[in-house]
């Protein structure tokens, strides 16, 4: 194998980390559902760096799984981004604090 | 595939036939929507049904994906008593958010279909898709009272913080997957224990557990949990108390039993001291709430401190799954008072639906009132307290033994302490309902409907049978881990 | 060799977008960054020679997903909200010191431990001499991973029936409904609070 | 030698006592809804029933024996090796006639007492009782424990509903304090059974069988703890004792009238059966500080009750006091301690029983329980003043009363194990005079203080019926006692029998304890 | 004996009952027939008990049944008879009858009549049962029961608060000293195994227990005695017993109650003999208390509080005289003085009767024409008390200072002989101000000044006659017929002692003598301060004296130093314990866990932001904490 397994862990390991600051960074609602998809494609890369390192397709099927489930929820977040904008008109996320304590 | 595949997955099949007819008659239903809540409600109780029938059997389908065995039926059939009861609830409380509409069901129906793939699963893959299938219909649910800023909020609470945990926990399943080449159960456990205890094992170990931890509300990923049961419709509350928490435990037993069979002193210890810490929170937070739904969501979690402490009894007892069986059984005495008590709540907010706002307050008198509502009420705090006589003492009674069992008498200890503690704040619902008067007159009371009636008959008997005569379930809790590795 | 540097250009490439997505404050311009981030993953898919998700993370990120998101941030026209803060003030900070060290700890974990290949045959050699990667990346989906498949799509389902619940066009009945329900004396931050 | 059912009565007695009285309080709530002379009386038949039954089966006890009579054994959760087994020996077969009795008593004298959602009331007394007799039947611990809790609840109710002001503060620490002690218990109970359960191979919550399980030192010591700080809390011992006056004060009259009559002695009676029983040896180890702190609440609480400008309160921390003596005489292990210890605590169900419904009745024509308010009150209401007197003196230790015959018996045991705490005790006795005679000249002597109080009526021929059978049997034991002291002596023997072989090892630690309190 | 024994409680026991609950709606006015008549049949029956163990060696003993039947602790409700009890039987039973008999004439009127004869009936039985009880526990009983009927006595006239706390003070004195007589019980109990008084001395004189239990044993017995016949410094209660009553300080506080302690340490004659040093504290006690008690005599305007403390000065002697070993002559004292104390009490009775309520001797005088009965008999009394040849008191007393002296206790000797002076000084003085010199009465109180009925004059006389012709009962001194009627019973203690017989000599003329001598002086003394010079000497001596003065008019100012230091300390120090250490430290300590709980809630509640990221950092602080955990780990 040509790209060593460690190389996918690492740059996986950096979009993880960046998508999981981004989301408790940001409050821009978007910007942190796209945070999201960003930890899911770190994981993606895992799984494919994986599959090819135990010469199985798992991983790839697995990946494929995660991508549905990704789209599945950006739909619903979107729709709940939509409901909520009606409602509030924002979508700074730290506004969103009705129910606490 | 072989037909022989889909025995172990009816009960998931006539609940996803039943949704896909469910959402195939709403547009033609107008304002009543009994058909739906029948089609539903039998669907649940034939897939129940079906559920207790296949016990006893022992089955690997879809290539090792899932199996069928006791502890998947017993889990069926509490989530199916979960949906059905959570049905049961809701049509009045649809029709006064005004909001009544057909998907409704489905999304339960899904959500119970998510839930029993993760008690089923043997599979990585097949738990994680089970498990989205029930957190996408759970978000769904909470939100599902659209033109509710409360409801908007708790979906966007849940949807943020539930994709954050899952990508969380995916992250560290690839790394499973990356050391043991596999997704089967079985098969990652023993290539792991192969392997031995290492770095890796405790990282993937550790990001697992929190994407679990936050399906059951495990402190310190707990935080959704109250927002979420405060601003979801009612009955959706009490089916998030239950139904996703128990699936959740239901795979993390599963998943710590035998993927990481080999990091069992690590996560044990973890389960240990999170335990402590979700007792704590839990029951702190829970004593300064004036909203009863937020209190009910709190004390919720510190249920789940208990039930973690059963968890890390488990890791400790070896080859003894006495713990395990005691989680089990907690969980169906827990289903029951927790749907109860939640169902009263449904019921007061019919009652009243433009101006109930779930407020300790709002319970001052209620024992006159509407003494029915006020007694089981009473009677469902006083088994989350864990008084005799009701399921929830036999729960903690089996749940502290395992403790003890387990030589951990110390744990046993802070969590009775806790429970001491949340008895404040149960008994101040019934302070509040017996022992002041309301301070404004309160309409008077419509009777209630009879869905929801029965629902808190079912719960209150259920409580009252499991209290008294635990055994019939305390044997299929123990028959659960008979067969557990065939 | 090729690969080593095209994977260091398509993963540094991936990180920098990634990084402008989480710093850029215009939706727009991260929402492309985005796309640049997944088009580069793509790229590392291909150099991993797993086609068919490279052509799928392009189809459905790329495409689907992103044009899903365009599609709304332009009809919601979300600009007011460039002009406020982007970033939570004090929690900025904290991320900003935990996150490097959550990383290194990962990538200390991920390069400590040695990965050991279970060899299930599945090389790409291999699959290209069965048919090739999409033949048996299919074949395999609908065989040994059928149960998955089919939960997938009901998901796709719950997420299609989702958002026609939450986001349909609103039936007018409904709308006076929407109100502060459950006021329990709790108000809410509005959108002239300051943050 | 089993003393099943069948040899003795030929019906299962223990079962129908324990539950006739719930039974009582179901047929009330079911059919009786709104009739008030219905279900009052009602509640008086099921508690006279209850009541007559157990006078019944003390005819077929045999008093010659410490075995369990009347017993009664079913599988009820085979999992865990619960049986629903009840039984009682001397010492429970005096708790349960007490409570019986004392029961009948509470209903009479609140006959009128509460006037709102007196079903309700009456229906809390009678599931109460069943809790209580429950309590001093079981056989089994689990059964023990879900009795133990059970009677929380109604007792909850009657203080938190029926109350005075500040009832909710009060029932709620009740509860809470109770609980709380009783969770530890719990932990403890499992810790007992699973040690025995790996050490025999199988569960069981059989008392009986687990009192000769032999349990290691280790769990004796901890094991006695959270049985000991569970009952102590119940009975109540000196540190633990807040609870108690803030429940007496804020309960209506019957409820302190239980309270104190029977649900105290539920935590001497544990003692008996669980810590001694199960933890001989950690008992003979705790002996000396259980008797410090005993001697403690015998002066402690005779000096606060002293200066109680509240009725009622007074008597609650009198209570404390007189508790103090019954778990000084127990710990001594001596025939004369631990009979005068049971004995006294029947005392004082009768005497503190009497004097809370004496207070009660005060109260209902008065509207006040503080002291200062009263006086001269002998003059409009002679007959309840005489009734007053006699309750007073039995409380104080007069001979003659059932009060010296306990106290002194729990003297000489107390003077047979260390002099010095008999001495110290004793001086908790002048003290009790001290506040019971000084509360007695208060209320009942001097001028009137108040001229409203010329026109109250005295005691009726209800309020006369619900005294007169305490006076009786405050004067029938305090002349009398041997028949109650029969009953007492084979289970007394039995425990002695069980410490014994720990006391000669552990005489020396009683003689260092003895020696470091000689040094004061 | 076996059916007559129990008798002679139960008779008064019936009486008390029946007056009890019939008293109030059905007897009313007759109430008093019934106790009267069961006295006196008690006193019959007392008679014939009497002449049953006239001379027997041993006592009679009736078990009726076992009180406390407990392992090795059994005590039987069992009366023993002998010639202690039998000669305590007469005088409480005698004199009782006679006091039943006359409350009948000086309590009429009262609304309380019932009610009264009720109460003297419970202590008649108490009393007896006091003297008739075969052990000590039975004693223990009689000893409480006779405490509480003098509380209901003294405070009879419950609506003057000052008779309320009176009655209370008496019980709570009493208590202190039961304090030490109940450990000597169990003291008894712990040395020899059982309380019976037969087998307790016969094991003393065994010598099962060493001297110092021995001692201990007298020592807390005496505790005992000290507070039932108000020795110092328990004597407080005493004169404000008077508050009672006169009956009831005639019969309970002069006669029968207050020398139970007398009877007990007679009783326990074998035991004190046993212990030298106890006999020396009895002693020392008994005569401190005699001068300390006459010297507050000497100041008391009240008629009853003059006697009160004369009793209590009289009581002294009987320990004095028990101190010596001189048991006979202690029990005659106790009979002679339970003659003329009751007398004395129940004339002063009549001359307050007489004079509708009044009790201070300033307000009275030259009486003695006026009530000739009353002055006559009471003037027997007083000759009595003052220790005049041949009246009865002379002889006891006497003897008693003749035993001291013989016996070596010079100094207790003399201290009994200034204690006499004051005593014929301080009763003179009261007959002098009340019957001789000018009337100082209101004229409103004098137009009413009448003799008192029959049924209180009758009483006077017979018990004037006792105290003039009783005091030969023990003649010749030592060797009279009571001293042989006694005999038996102290002979284990005499035996012990080695006790000599003695006869009457020329030194015990010399005594005698000089006893009459200080008496008479001490009589001729008060003529000339209250008959000759009324006006003068009286002030001019209180002035002399000053301070010394002020103590005695302020009892020694022992009440004012008892609630100064004991009272003050018990109230206020309860009164600490309660606020600080039981509402604030201990239930401080209760609610602070809830408060705990509380702001523990108060703390964490603001961390539930509400806003979604906050708790995702926390979850992904989370996650890092236990990353790093199990990495570093």
């Amino acid at each position: 194998m040509a790209i060593p397994i460690e190389w996918y862990l690492v740059l996986s390991a950096f979009l993880f980390v960046i998508g999981a600051a981004g989301v408790l960074m940001r409050r821009n609602l978007f910007i942190v559902l796209f945070s999201i998809e960003l930890m899911m494609n770190a994981v993606n890369i895992n799984l494919v760096g994986f599959s090819r390192l135990h010469e199985n397709l798992i991983g790839q099927n697995f990946v494929l799984f995660t991508m549905t489930v990704a789209a599945a929820e950006a739909a619903i977040g979107l729709a709940i981004v939509t409901a909520l904008y009606r409602n509030r008109r924002t979508l700074m996320v730290d506004m969103f604090d009705v129910m606490k304590g | 595939m072989t037909p022989q595949d889909l025995i172990p997955i009816i009960p998931e099949l006539i609940l996803v036939l039943a949704g896909l007819l469910v959402l195939v008659v709403e547009p033609f239903l107008k304002a009543d929507k009994t058909a739906n809540v029948a089609i539903a409600l039998t669907a649940l109780l034939i897939s129940g049904a079906a559920a207790v029938g296949l016990s006893g059997r022992e089955q690997a389908a879809f290539t090792d994906m899932i199996v069928l065995n006791d502890y998947a039926v017993f889990f069926k059939v509490l989530f199916a008593a979960a949906g059905a009861l959570t049905v049961l609830m809701s049509p009045r409380y649809l029709e006064a958010s005004g909001r009544h509409m057909g998907e409704y069901y489905a999304l339960i129906l899904f959500a119970v279909v998510g839930m029993d793939l993760m008690a089923a699963s043997r599979d990585l893959i097949a738990f994680y898709v089970g498990l989205e299938l029930m957190a996408v219909s759970s978000y769904l649910l909470a939100g599902f009272l659209r033109y509710q800023v409360r409801s908007n909020e708790a979906a966007m609470k849940y949807f943020l913080t539930g994709a954050f945990a899952s990508a969380i926990t995916l992250y560290g399943i690839s790394l499973v997957y990356g050391m043991a080449g596999t997704t089967n159960y079985e098969q990652v456990g023993a290539t792991l224990l192969a392997g031995g205890d290492g770095l890796g094992v405790a990282l993937a170990t550790a990001l697992v557990l929190v994407g679990m931890g936050f399906k059951v509300s495990m402190a310190p990923f707990h935080m959704w949990t109250p927002d979420v049961y405060q601003g979801a419709p009612t009955p959706v509350a009490a089916f998030f108390s239950v139904g996703p928490k128990a699936a959740g435990f239901a795979a993390m037993l599963m998943v710590f039993l035998t993927v990481f069979e080999v990091s069992r002193s690590t996560w044990s210890v973890l389960f240990i001291v999170l335990a402590v810490l979700t007792m704590f929170v839990g029951n702190a937070f829970a004593l300064t709430q004036k909203n009863i739904k937020r209190m009910l969501a709190y004390s919720s979690i510190a249920h789940v401190g208990y039930l973690l402490a059963g968890l890390g009894a488990l890791g400790r007892a070896g080859t003894d799954y006495f713990a395990g069986e005691a989680v089990l059984f907690y969980l169906a005495a827990y289903t029951f008072m927790n749907l109860g008590a939640f169902g009263i709540l449904a019921y007061l907010k019919t009652q009243q639906p433009a101006t109930f706002s779930y407020s300790l307050a709002e319970f001052a008198g209620l024992g006159r009132r509407s003494p029915w509502a006020a007694v089981l009420m009473g009677l469902f705090m006083f088994s989350l307290t864990g008084m005799p006589g009701t399921a929830g003492f036999v729960g903690k009674f089996y749940l502290f033994s395992s403790v003890v069992k387990a030589d951990l008498a110390w744990l046993a200890v802070i969590a009775v302490l806790f429970s001491a503690v949340s008895a404040y704040y149960y008994l101040r619902v019934i302070v509040y309902m017996f022992f002041r008067e309301p301070e404004v007159e309160y309409a008077t009371k419509e009777p209630i409907s009879g869905p929801l009636a029965a629902s808190l008959a079912l719960s209150a008997a259920a409580v009252v049978v499991i209290g008294l005569l635990p055994s019939w379930v305390l044997d299929a809790a123990q028959a659960s881990f008979g067969n557990f590795f065939g | 060799m090729v690969e080593k540097i095209l994977f260091i250009v398509f993963a540094a490439f991936a990180v920098a977008g990634a990084l402008g997505v989480i710093t850029r404050s215009n939706i727009v311009h991260g929402l492309i960054l985005l796309v640049f981030t997944f088009i580069n993953v793509a790229g590392i898919f291909l150099l991993t020679q797993a086609h068919f998700l490279a052509v799928i993370q392009v189809l459905v990120y790329a495409g689907a997903i992103l044009v899903l998101f365009a599609f709304v941030v332009m009809f919601l026209n979300l600009r007011e909200f460039q002009q406020e803060e982007q970033f939570h003030r004090g929690q900025k900070w904290a991320v900003i010191v935990l996150a490097p060290i959550m990383l290194a700890e990962i990538i200390f974990v991920v390069t400590a431990v040695t990965w050991a290949s279970v060899n299930d045959g599945f090389s790409p050699e291999a699959i290209a001499a069965q048919g090739g990667n999409v033949k048996v990346l299919g074949e395999q989906l609908f065989t040994k991973m059928l149960l998955p498949f089919e939960v997938a799509s009901l998901i796709l389902l719950v997420g299609m029936v989702g958002a026609i619940l939450l986001a349909a066009k609103e039936d007018r009945e409904s709308v006076c409904l929407r109100e502060w329900d459950d006021d329990d004396g709790v108000t809410p931050s509005l959108v002239e609070r300051e943050v | 030698m089993e003393f099943g059912f069948a040899e003795q009565i030929g019906f299962r007695a223990l079962s129908l006592l324990t539950f006739l009285p719930s039974l009582g309080a179901l047929i009330m709530v079911l059919f009786m809804r709104g009739r008030p002379s219905a279900y009052k009386a009602a509640a008086l038949v099921a508690s006279l029933a209850t009541f007559a039954l157990s006078v019944f089966m003390l005819t077929a006890f045999d008093t010659s024996t410490a075995a369990f009579q009347f017993q009664e054994n079913f599988v009820w959760i085979e999992n865990f090796g619960i049986n629903y087994r009840m039984g009682v020996d001397g010492i429970s077969m005096l708790m349960v006639l007490l409570t019986t009795f004392l029961s009948v008593i509470a209903i009479i004298g609140s006959w009128n007492y509460v006037k709102d959602r007196e079903l309700a009331f009456f229906a809390s007394l009678l599931v109460l009782e069943t809790g209580m007799i429950g309590v001093f039947t079981s056989m089994d611990l689990f059964l023990f424990y879900v009795f133990w809790e059970v009677q929380l609840i109604p007792m909850y109710f009657i203080i938190g509903i029926w109350g005075g002001a500040r009832r909710i503060y009060a029932a709620t620490k009740f509860f809470l304090y109770t609980f709380a002690g009783s969770v530890l218990m719990l932990v403890a109970m499992l810790a007992v059974v699973w040690w025995y359960g790996k050490e025999s191979g199988a569960l069981t919550f059989d008392i009986l069988t687990l009192q000769n399980a032999g349990f290691p030192s280790d769990l004796q010591f901890w094991g006695f703890l959270a049985f000991f700080v569970a009952f102590a809390i119940k009975v109540p011992m000196f540190p633990v004792h807040t609870w108690l006056p803030d429940a007496h004060v804020e309960a209506p009259t019957a409820g302190s009238v239980i309270l104190a009559g029977v649900l105290l002695k539920m935590g001497v009676y544990g003692m008996i059966r669980f810590c001694i029983g199960f933890f001989p040896e950690a008992t003979v180890n705790a002996v000396p500080y259980v008797m410090v702190l005993s001697v403690i609440a015998i002066v402690y609480g005779a000096a606060v009750s002293l200066v109680q400008p509240d009725m009622k309160k007074l008597v609650a921390y009198s209570s404390v006091s007189h508790m103090g003596f019954v778990t000084a005489g127990l710990f001594t292990f001596n025939l004369q301690g631990i009979e005068g210890s049971v004995l006294q605590m029947v005392n004082h169900g009768i005497l503190t029983g009497a004097l809370f419904q004496m207070v009660g009745f005060f109260y209902e024509r008065t509207h006040t329980r503080e002291i200062k308010d009263y006086g001269g009150m002998a003059r409009p209401l002679p007959i309840a003043a005489a009734f007053f007197s006699l309750f007073v003196l039995g409380s104080l230790g007069l001979p003659g009363l059932n009060g010296f015959v306990g106290e002194f018996l729990i003297l000489i045991g107390l003077f047979q194990y260390m002099k010095v705490f008999a001495v110290v005790a004793s001086l908790g006795i002048i003290l009790g005079a001290a506040y019971l005679l000084w509360m007695y000249e208060r209320t009942m002597f001097g001028e009137l203080t108040n001229q409203k109080w010329l026109s109250l009526k005295d005691l009726n021929a209800r309020e006369i019926l619900t005294l007169a059978p305490l006076a009786a049997m405050s004067v029938v034991i305090g002349v009398w006692p041997g028949p109650f002291l029969e009953m007492l002596h084979a289970p007394s023997l039995e425990i002695i029998a069980k410490v014994e072989p720990f006391m000669a090892q552990k005489q020396s630690l009683v003689q260092m304890a003895s020696a470091f309190l000689g040094g004061f | 004996m076996n059916y007559v024994l129990p008798l002679i409680p139960a008779l008064p026991l019936v009486a008390f009952v029946v007056t009890l609950f019939l008293g109030k709606w059905w007897l009313k006015d007759s109430a008093h027939w019934i106790p009267i008549v069961a006295m006196a049949a008690s006193f019959v029956l007392s008679v014939a008990a009497f002449l049953a163990i006239r001379g027997e060696e041993h006592a009679i003993v009736v078990e009726l049944w076992r009180w406390i039947p407990v392992g090795d602790f059994q005590v039987p409700i069992a009366f023993q008879l002998d010639q202690l009890s039998a000669v305590m039987l007469l005088v409480v039973t005698g004199v009782g009858t006679l006091i039943f008999i006359y409350s009948k004439g000086y309590m009429h009127h009262d609304p309380g009549y019932y009610r009264f004869f009720a109460y003297l009936s419970l202590f008649a039985f108490s009393m007896l049962m006091l003297v008739l009880g075969s052990n000590y526990l039975l004693l223990y009983l009689g000893w409480e029961l006779v405490g509480l009927c003098s509380y209901y006595l003294i405070g009879f006239y419950y609506h003057k608060p000052s008779a309320a706390s009176a009655g209370k003070k008496a019980f709570l004195t009493n208590r202190v000293g039961d304090f030490g007589f109940g450990i000597g019980v169990m003291l008894i109990f712990v040395t020899f195994g059982t309380l019976d008084y037969i087998e307790v001395f016969e094991k003393v004189e065994h010598h099962v227990a060493s001297e110092g239990v021995l001692l201990a044993i007298g020592l807390l017995l005496f505790l005992g005695a000290m507070g039932k016949s108000a020795q110092f410094p328990l004597h407080v209660w005493l004169p404000d017993a008077m508050e009672g009553p006169t009956p009831v300080s005639a019969l309970i506080h002069a006669a029968t109650m207050v020398t139970a302690g007398v009877y007990m340490v007679a009783r326990s004659s074998v035991i004190f003999a046993s212990a030298p040093t106890a006999m020396l504290v009895v002693g020392a006690v008994g005569a401190f208390t005699a001068i300390f008690a006459a010297s507050i005599g000497l100041a008391q305007n009240d008629i009853k509080r003059v006697m009160a403390y004369s009793t209590v000065s009289q009581l002294g002697y009987m320990f004095m005289a028990l101190g010596i070993g001189a048991w006979v002559a202690a029990i005659f004292h106790l009979v002679t003085h339970a003659f003329f104390k009751a007398l004395l009490f129940l004339g002063s009775g009549s001359v307050i009767h007489s004079l509708s309520g009044e009790q201070d001797m300033r307000k009275m005088g030259g009486l003695a024409k006026k009530i000739p009965f009353t002055y006559w008999t009471l003037m027997a009394g007083a000759l009595a008390l003052s220790g005049i040849v041949p009246f009865a008191g002379f002889w006891s007393k006497d003897e008693i200072l003749g035993m001291n002296f013989k016996g070596g206790g010079y100094v207790i000797w003399a201290v009994g002989l200034i204690a006499a002076f004051i005593t014929a000084f301080y009763t003179f003085r009261l007959i002098f101000m009340t019957f001789w010199g000018e009337s100082r009465m209101d004229p409103e109180v004098e137009k009413h000044v009448h003799e008192s009925p029959w049924s209180m004059v009758v009483p006077l006389m017979v018990l004037g006659v006792l105290s003039v012709f009783g005091g030969f009962l023990g003649f010749p001194p030592e060797n009279g017929v009571f001293h042989k009627f006694l005999e038996p019973v102290f002979h284990q203690a005499n035996e012990i002692l080695h006790v000599e017989h003695h006869y009457f000599g020329m030194l015990d003329f010399v005594l005698m003598v000089v006893s009459v001598v200080v008496a008479l002086s001490g009589v001729f003394f008060a003529y000339l301060f209250y008959v000759k010079r009324p006006d003068e000497l009286p002030q001019k001596a209180g002035a002399v004296s000053q301070p010394l003065y002020k103590a005695i008019l302020n009892k020694w100012y022992i009440d004012e130093f008892y609630n100064a230091t004991i009272i003050r300390l018990t109230v206020d120090g309860s009164r600490w314990l309660w606020r600080v250490v039981d509402a604030g430290v201990i239930d401080g300590a209760v609610n602070g866990v809830g408060r705990l709980w509380d702001i523990a809630g108060r703390v964490v509640s603001p961390f539930q932001t509400g806003r979604v990221q906050n708790y995702a950092v926390v979850m992904f602080i989370g996650l890092f904490v236990i990353v790093t955990a199990v990495i570093v780990f």
